[in-house]
């Protein structure tokens, strides 16, 4: 099934949407739109993996179930993370990252 | 058709990217997340792996993409627009970021990857619900049930954070009088 | 030999007595208590009798010579192989002579305190403390080595503390016992250095082989020289510093008049008869290694003494305290004894000075005592102090005026009693060693003989003072130490100490030399005469003398300042300028640094904290640039 | 079970059982029950150590247990006892006995503050049994760390930053001490065989001197500074006001003499060579504390200050009489260590008592108490003239045999020295009895303290226990100064044959 697009394209493609992540994550000031730039960034590694997994080891499944896991642990990571988001707008009345510096200094 | 595909999917997948992370609109940016994760899945389904891609397909656009839309929903108006970041923030984000990915396709280009002599493994759910359930060399049941605790955990968890009202078993004491 | 192990019970006695009344004392009857401490220093009194009669007369001599004798010796800590500290008894001539010098006085000065100290609040705290100074005195006289002798110097001296301090919510009392204290702490740092020094050198504490004068002790005397002294004789001075503070010696006298404050029997016995000879004793004990070893030392000994006698004599004359006029007279006395031993040598007939030394130390005790507790019964009487308040005593007070005439007609060497014939010796001794000294020491007799009749006269006759209350003699407990004392006055100066302590213990030959004894009685009623003249009755030459001499009575008067150079010393300098600053520097400079470090560790961490944002998406920025620098750093710089 | 770790055990046992109680009104009891019992098994120890000598035995140290504890970098819990070391845990016992017994009447917090108490005493039995550096090291830092909480909690006056002083200070230490501890651990077989922190094999050893010259000093400063050593000891004036009595008591009166043993037992025993070429300096620093100590007393104004300055003086004592290094001067570092532990645990006890009366430390607010509280005055007062070197109290005993021994000295230079610290016994004097005067004698200045109660019965306790070690020690102080002395001997002639000086 290596249809003879090259390995490196597809992890090219991740480091993109990697450093995309990467981006949004340091520049967006809204929590929830923080927490999407981390799904990016772990999609990206999921992409990774099965790329590895299928043109270095196609004879095995560790990639594949680590994306697996990964998808689960992103999963639980969301409903955890939309529930604190949720709790502190409650607090906070905003989610706006700058204005939740309680644990400075 | 194989590289159609790919090119199609990998272009969508990089535009709606860097969209969801510049998008002024909340909401709009969540869409463009769905469409980067559907397009994820498509190459999931090229590079043949076809349960991850459902599992992709309904827990991350389906699940976790519907969940972020309701906590925007929770917490913010649907049209609002925020406020840009500061430019200079951007910019160095950007050259951070930019740096990163360069270094990165580099050293990706640079290395020879060796292909592999190893007949490919037919991934059919049988051997995956096997692999999960096994306790061989091969196995992956003790990770399994990590992440069903887990799960459970996070599950647990984010009720408790998100229950109004029982604001004691969590956060600072200061943070209460607010 | 005999047996005299008994005798470690001389010092014992008193020490149980202190730790009975000193724990149990306030749950006891007053009169129960003061008749127990009595009672045991009554005990021990005889057992010293016994003591002096079995040495002197029934131990055996060798070669002629008593012998020193160590009834009891036990090692109390050791150092090393060689240095430790011995508790025991030594007996020789002098240690017996002090045994019954200190134990009779003190248990006349016990009786005595029965009737003074009769209603004070403290009566048994009064009593214990005697007995406690009682034990260490005897504990001093008996030691076996120089370092036992610095244990109960240390102790006679907080005895002295405590006592002169007895009525500790008066102030002045408490100043005294305090400045006492501190003086006689100063004096013994010299002491002790003196025997760190010693026993560096000679390896050893103990006095008979300190004393040897064929021991190894001696014999390296010459050694080392340090400013060109030799060690021996630098250890030997400072020792002797040790002896000058406890004797109230010039410079170290100023603690003496003070110490006045206490209760008046506790002048007596350890202000005057006692405690304050210590110094004295030292030298005695010490005196083969001061006479063979190091003769500079003992020729500072002589200085310190002839100038100690005068200075205090000329103060004398000022003074209008009585106890402070009898407490000048004591440093005067006791410089002649410490002339007396400065001026002998070691053995023979050189050794007349320091067999002087002895006797008047014991003819001295009797009569000072005595002057003493006659002052306490006149105060006890008159409720002052001060001469000036008293006149006409004569009629109120006939047993206290007899013993009080008994006893200035002794100090003022008239014979036959027994201050002439010490006093005698010792003139005796300087004239045939120094003449310079003599003279010095004839001209403090005549001295001597005008301040006491001074005394006597303005108490006693002089002007008839009008008193608040009626005079009474004091009550029998305290006239019959009077008595016993006066007695003890006339017959002492008949003991044949050339017989019985010397300098080597050998008998030596002397008598009275009529070139010299004639013009010191002279020279004694002379002064008794001028005192006579100018006191007898009441008169204006005192006033105008004074007046003539405006400005070395002021002198006098102030005790040539000594008193407010010391204060100088130690409020400025030590105080102000040593230990003021001493202070603020460890809170500014020492703690000062300390407190830099750490403010400056804080300053720079609140500059760093910065850092510490709490945003978010700092610390990720820093992460990730990190995290590529590292990368650069490695892949591509690290090759 | 052997009976080292019995004095480790017993505290502990003691803490989980204080801790499981409900009653704070029984936590004092428990306490004093298990120091008591701690008190006896002391005793039992004293007993047991003589009657073991007695016998003939002759090892350096007694009572040896060693269990393997941390495999790969050849940690031992390794316990044993000499005559010095039992000396030591006697002194502790007295201290954290009489220390309870202070505080009887603790109220904010009892129970944590007997726990923090019996902690630090746990801490220090446990560096006093310990043959293993890093064992010692572990005791050492159990020791130092409850007093934090005991001052910044249970203080008087700026506690937090007293505390915190304290604390880092004493951290500090430390660190220069781990540097030091690892130092000789890593040089502790120069022949290529297994590396060990065990003292009595390191001590078989020659470290080599250049590695001595580097971690000689870092020891001895590390342990100095607990011992109060000039210019580290500022930690102690503002610690000891600002703790409250048992916890100054059992600090000066033992955790300080922590730094004493532990510069005598590590730095001066496993490293001679470099101990005997940098002793000059030490030795002026210490003689700096002995005078300065002594005459920064004077000038102060508390109570509490004054003792402190005092501790610095008389600890100075102890680290300058270790450097002498002889048998006499050694001997009376310990015995010092020993008296001063006693006399400073109870002026503390003493000062807490008066302060918990008049509710002032300003000597110059009070005066005449003499009449008021006889029995805590006359205390005071023989509390005073022990620490003026009375003979008959223990004072006396362990200067006299640091003069003695440290004047035996060959070089005139230490002598000269030895002269100049003699002259403290003056300046002691000065302040001890300038305090007595104006805090006891004289009239009773303000009526307010006219009807002050005086001793209470576990204040008698407290006092009088101390009060009878003092004595005792100095009246007889023969069997004390054999014991240790015999301990001594084995060290000394280590120390002798390396330096044939």
């Amino acid at each position: 099934m290596n249809s003879g697009i090259p390995i490196q394209y597809f992890l090219i493609l991740a480091t993109m949407m990697f450093f995309a992540g990467v981006y949004g994550f340091l520049t967006r000031r809204n929590l929830i739109t923080i927490l999407m730039s981390v799904e990016l960034i772990l999609n990206s590694v999921n992409i990774n993996f099965l790329a590895f997994n299928r043109y270095l080891y196609p004879h095995k499944l560790e990639g594949m179930f680590f994306s697996l896991f990964i998808i689960a642990v992103a999963a639980s990571e969301a409903a955890v993370a939309i529930a604190i988001i949720i709790n502190i707008y409650r607090r906070f009345t905003t989610i706006n990252v700058e204005d939740v510096n309680e644990m400075k200094y | 058709m194989a590289s159609i595909m790919f090119i199609l999917f990998s272009a969508m997948i990089v535009i709606f990217s860097i969209l969801t992370v510049t998008s002024r609109k909340i909401l709009r940016a969540a869409v463009f997340l769905l469409f980067v994760l559907v397009s994820t899945s498509g190459l999931y389904f090229l590079l043949n792996y076809q349960f991850l891609a459902a599992v992709q397909l309904t827990l991350y656009a389906g699940g976790i993409v519907v969940l972020i839309i309701f906590s925007i929903l929770l917490t913010s108006h649907i049209s609002q627009k925020f406020e840009s970041s500061g430019w200079k923030k951007n910019i160095f984000s950007a050259i951070a970021a930019l740096t990163g990915a360069i270094l990165c396709v580099i050293t990706i280009l640079d290395y020879k990857f060796s292909a592999t002599s190893q007949a490919a493994q037919e991934v059919n759910m049988r051997l995956i619900g096997k692999s999960l359930l096994s306790v061989d060399y091969d196995g992956y049941v003790l990770p399994f049930e990590v992440i069903s605790v887990l799960l459970l955990a996070a599950m647990v968890a984010a009720i408790v954070i998100a229950k109004k009202g029982a604001p004691k078993t969590i956060g600072s004491p200061t943070l209460n009088q607010e | 030999m005999i047996n005299f192990s008994y005798t470690i019970w001389i010092p014992l006695l008193p020490f149980l007595m202190f730790i009975l009344l000193g724990l149990a004392g306030h749950k006891l009857k007053p009169k129960l208590s003061g008749l127990l401490g009595t009672g045991g220093l009554g005990i021990i009194t005889i057992l010293s009798y016994i003591t002096a009669f079995k040495y002197f007369f029934t131990s055996e001599k060798v070669d002629g010579a008593y012998q020193k004798i160590t009834a009891l010796n036990f090692t109390w800590l050791q150092f090393t192989d060689k240095l430790h500290i011995d508790l025991g008894v030594l007996l020789d001539p002098i240690s017996v002579m002090m045994l019954v010098v200190i134990t009779t006085v003190s248990f006349m000065v016990h009786i005595y305190s029965l009737g003074y100290m009769k209603g004070e609040k403290g009566f048994e705290r009064f009593f214990s403390f005697l007995s406690l100074f009682s034990f260490s005195m005897l504990g001093l006289v008996l030691a076996t080595n120089i370092f036992q002798m610095y244990i109960f110097w240390e102790l006679v001296g907080v005895s002295s503390f405590l006592l002169i301090g007895f009525y500790y919510q008066k102030p002045s009392a408490v100043r005294a016992s305090k400045k006492a204290f501190i003086v006689t702490r100063f004096a013994d740092l010299g002491f002790l250095i003196g025997i760190l020094i010693l026993s560096f050198n000679t390896k050893t504490f103990d006095f008979i082989t300190l004393t040897n004068p064929t021991g190894s002790a001696i014999a390296q005397g010459g050694g080392i020289a340090f400013l060109g002294l030799s060690v021996m004789t630098w250890s030997m001075i400072f020792v002797f510093m040790g002896g000058v503070g406890k004797s109230a010696m010039f410079p170290f006298h100023i603690w003496l008049p003070d110490a006045m404050e206490g209760p008046t029997p506790v002048s007596a016995l350890i202000h005057a008869a006692t405690m304050v000879v210590a110094g004295v004793y030292l030298v005695a004990r010490m005196f083969p290694i001061y006479a063979l070893s190091a003769p500079v030392a003992l020729k500072v000994v002589a200085y310190v003494g002839a100038f100690s006698s005068l200075f205090a004599a000329i103060i004398a004359c000022t003074q209008t305290d009585i106890k402070r006029v009898l407490a000048y007279s004591t440093m005067s006395q006791i410089g002649y004894m410490m002339l007396a031993l400065g001026v002998a040598g070691y053995g023979g007939h050189e050794g007349l000075g320091y067999m002087a030394s002895m006797f008047h130390l014991f003819t001295h005790a009797m009569f000072k005592a005595l002057l003493f507790l006659g002052a306490g019964a006149i105060i006890h009487a008159v409720h002052s102090n001060y001469m000036t308040e008293m006149g006409g005593l004569r009629k109120y007070l006939p047993v206290t005026h007899i013993t009080f005439l008994i006893a200035c007609l002794t100090i003022a060497g008239i014979p036959p009693l027994s201050g002439f014939f010490s006093k005698d010796e010792i003139l005796a001794a300087a004239f045939h060693s120094n003449k310079i000294l003599f003279a010095v020491e004839y001209a403090v007799a005549g001295l001597t003989a005008f301040y006491m009749f001074r005394l006597y006269f303005s108490i006693f006759w002089g002007k008839d003072t009008h008193y608040h209350h009626t005079l009474h003699e004091a009550p029998a407990t305290m006239t019959i130490p009077l008595i016993v004392l006066a007695i003890g006055c006339i017959i002492t100066g008949f003991i044949p100490f050339n017989k019985l302590v010397t300098s080597d213990g050998r008998i030596l030959e002397s008598e009275i030399e009529l070139m010299i004894a004639i013009p010191s009685v002279l020279i004694g009623l002379l002064g008794i005469g001028i005192a006579y003249i100018m006191y007898r009755k009441e008169s204006t030459i005192p006033d105008r003398l004074a007046a003539t001499f405006k400005y070395s009575y002021k002198w006098a008067y102030n005790k040539f300042y000594i008193d407010e150079l010391y204060l100088f010393v130690t409020k400025k300098i030590i105080f102000r300028y040593i230990s003021d600053p001493v202070a603020w520097f460890d809170r500014h400079i020492v703690d000062g640094t300390m407190n830099a470090i750490a403010s400056v560790t804080q300053s720079v961490s609140f500059r760093i904290r910065g850092f510490q944002s709490g945003q978010l998406q700092k610390y990720a920025f820093v992460f990730v640039t990190g995290a590529i620098m590292l990368a650069i750093l490695f892949i591509y710089l690290w090759k | 079970m052997d009976i080292l770790s019995l004095f480790v055990v017993i505290p502990v046992l003691t803490i989980t059982a204080i801790l499981l109680l409900k009653d704070t009104h029984q936590v004092r009891m428990v306490s004093a029950f298990g120091m008591g019992l701690q008190l006896l098994m002391a005793a039992s120890l004293v007993f047991l150590y003589l009657t073991a000598r007695h016998a003939g035995n002759n090892d350096e140290m007694l009572f040896v247990k060693d269990y393997l504890w941390y495999k790969s970098l050849n940690i031992h819990y390794a316990v044993g006892v000499d005559g010095i070391s039992v000396a030591m845990i006697t002194l502790t016992s007295l201290v954290v006995f009489a220390g309870i017994f202070a505080s009887w009447e603790v109220e904010f917090l009892r129970k944590e503050f007997f726990v923090s108490l019996i902690l630090l005493a746990t801490g220090v039995f446990g560096f006093f049994i310990s043959i293993d550096l890093f064992t010692m090291f572990l005791f050492y830092e159990l020791a130092v760390i409850p007093m934090y909480l005991l001052i910044g909690i249970w203080g008087t006056g700026p506690k937090e930053y007293s505390a915190m002083k304290l604390t880092l200070m004493l951290m500090g230490g430390s660190a220069l001490l781990l540097v030091g501890l690892l130092g000789i651990y890593f040089n502790s077989s120069p022949d290529g065989s297994r590396l060990t922190f065990n003292i009595l094999e390191i001590s078989k050893v020659v470290i080599p001197l250049p590695a001595q010259r580097i971690f000689f000093p870092l020891t001895f400063v590390g342990f100095g500074v607990l011992g109060a050593l000039f210019p580290f000891h500022t930690w102690s004036p503002d610690g000891h006001a600002s703790a409250p009595t048992a916890v100054s008591m059992l600090h000066a009166g033992v955790l300080m003499k922590l730094g004493g043993y532990g510069a005598f037992r590590v730095a001066i025993f496993l490293m001679p060579e470099a101990a005997h070429e940098l002793s000059w300096i030490f030795i002026i620093l210490t003689s700096i504390s002995v005078i300065y100590g002594a005459f920064g007393a004077i000038a102060q104004k508390d109570l509490k200050y004054i003792n402190a300055y005092s501790s610095v003086s008389h600890c100075g004592l102890v680290l300058f009489a270790v450097l002498m290094m002889n048998q006499t001067a050694m001997n009376g570092a310990i015995i010092q260590m020993i008296s001063h532990g006693l006399m400073t645990a109870l002026f503390f006890a003493l000062i807490g008592m008066v302060y918990g009366r008049t509710h002032t430390r300003m000597i110059y607010e009070m005066g005449g108490l003499m009449k008021v509280i006889p029995f805590l005055s006359v205390c005071y007062v023989i509390a005073g003239l022990a620490s003026l070197g009375l003979p008959g109290l223990s004072g006396f005993v362990a200067e006299m045999t640091i003069f003695v021994g440290a004047f035996q000295h060959p070089e005139l230079f230490y002598r000269i020295v030895t002269i100049l610290a003699v002259s403290s016994i003056v300046i002691t004097s000065v302040y001890i009895l300038r305090v007595v005067a104006i805090l006891l004698l004289g009239p009773t200045t303000n009526e307010h303290f006219e009807h002050l109660p005086d001793a209470k019965w576990f204040e008698k306790i407290s006092v009088v226990t101390l009060i009878g070690s003092v004595a005792a020690i100095g009246l007889a102080p023969f069997w004390l100064s054999t014991m240790i002395g015999t301990s001594l001997h084995p060290i000394i002639e280590k120390i002798i044959s390396l330096n044939p000086f």
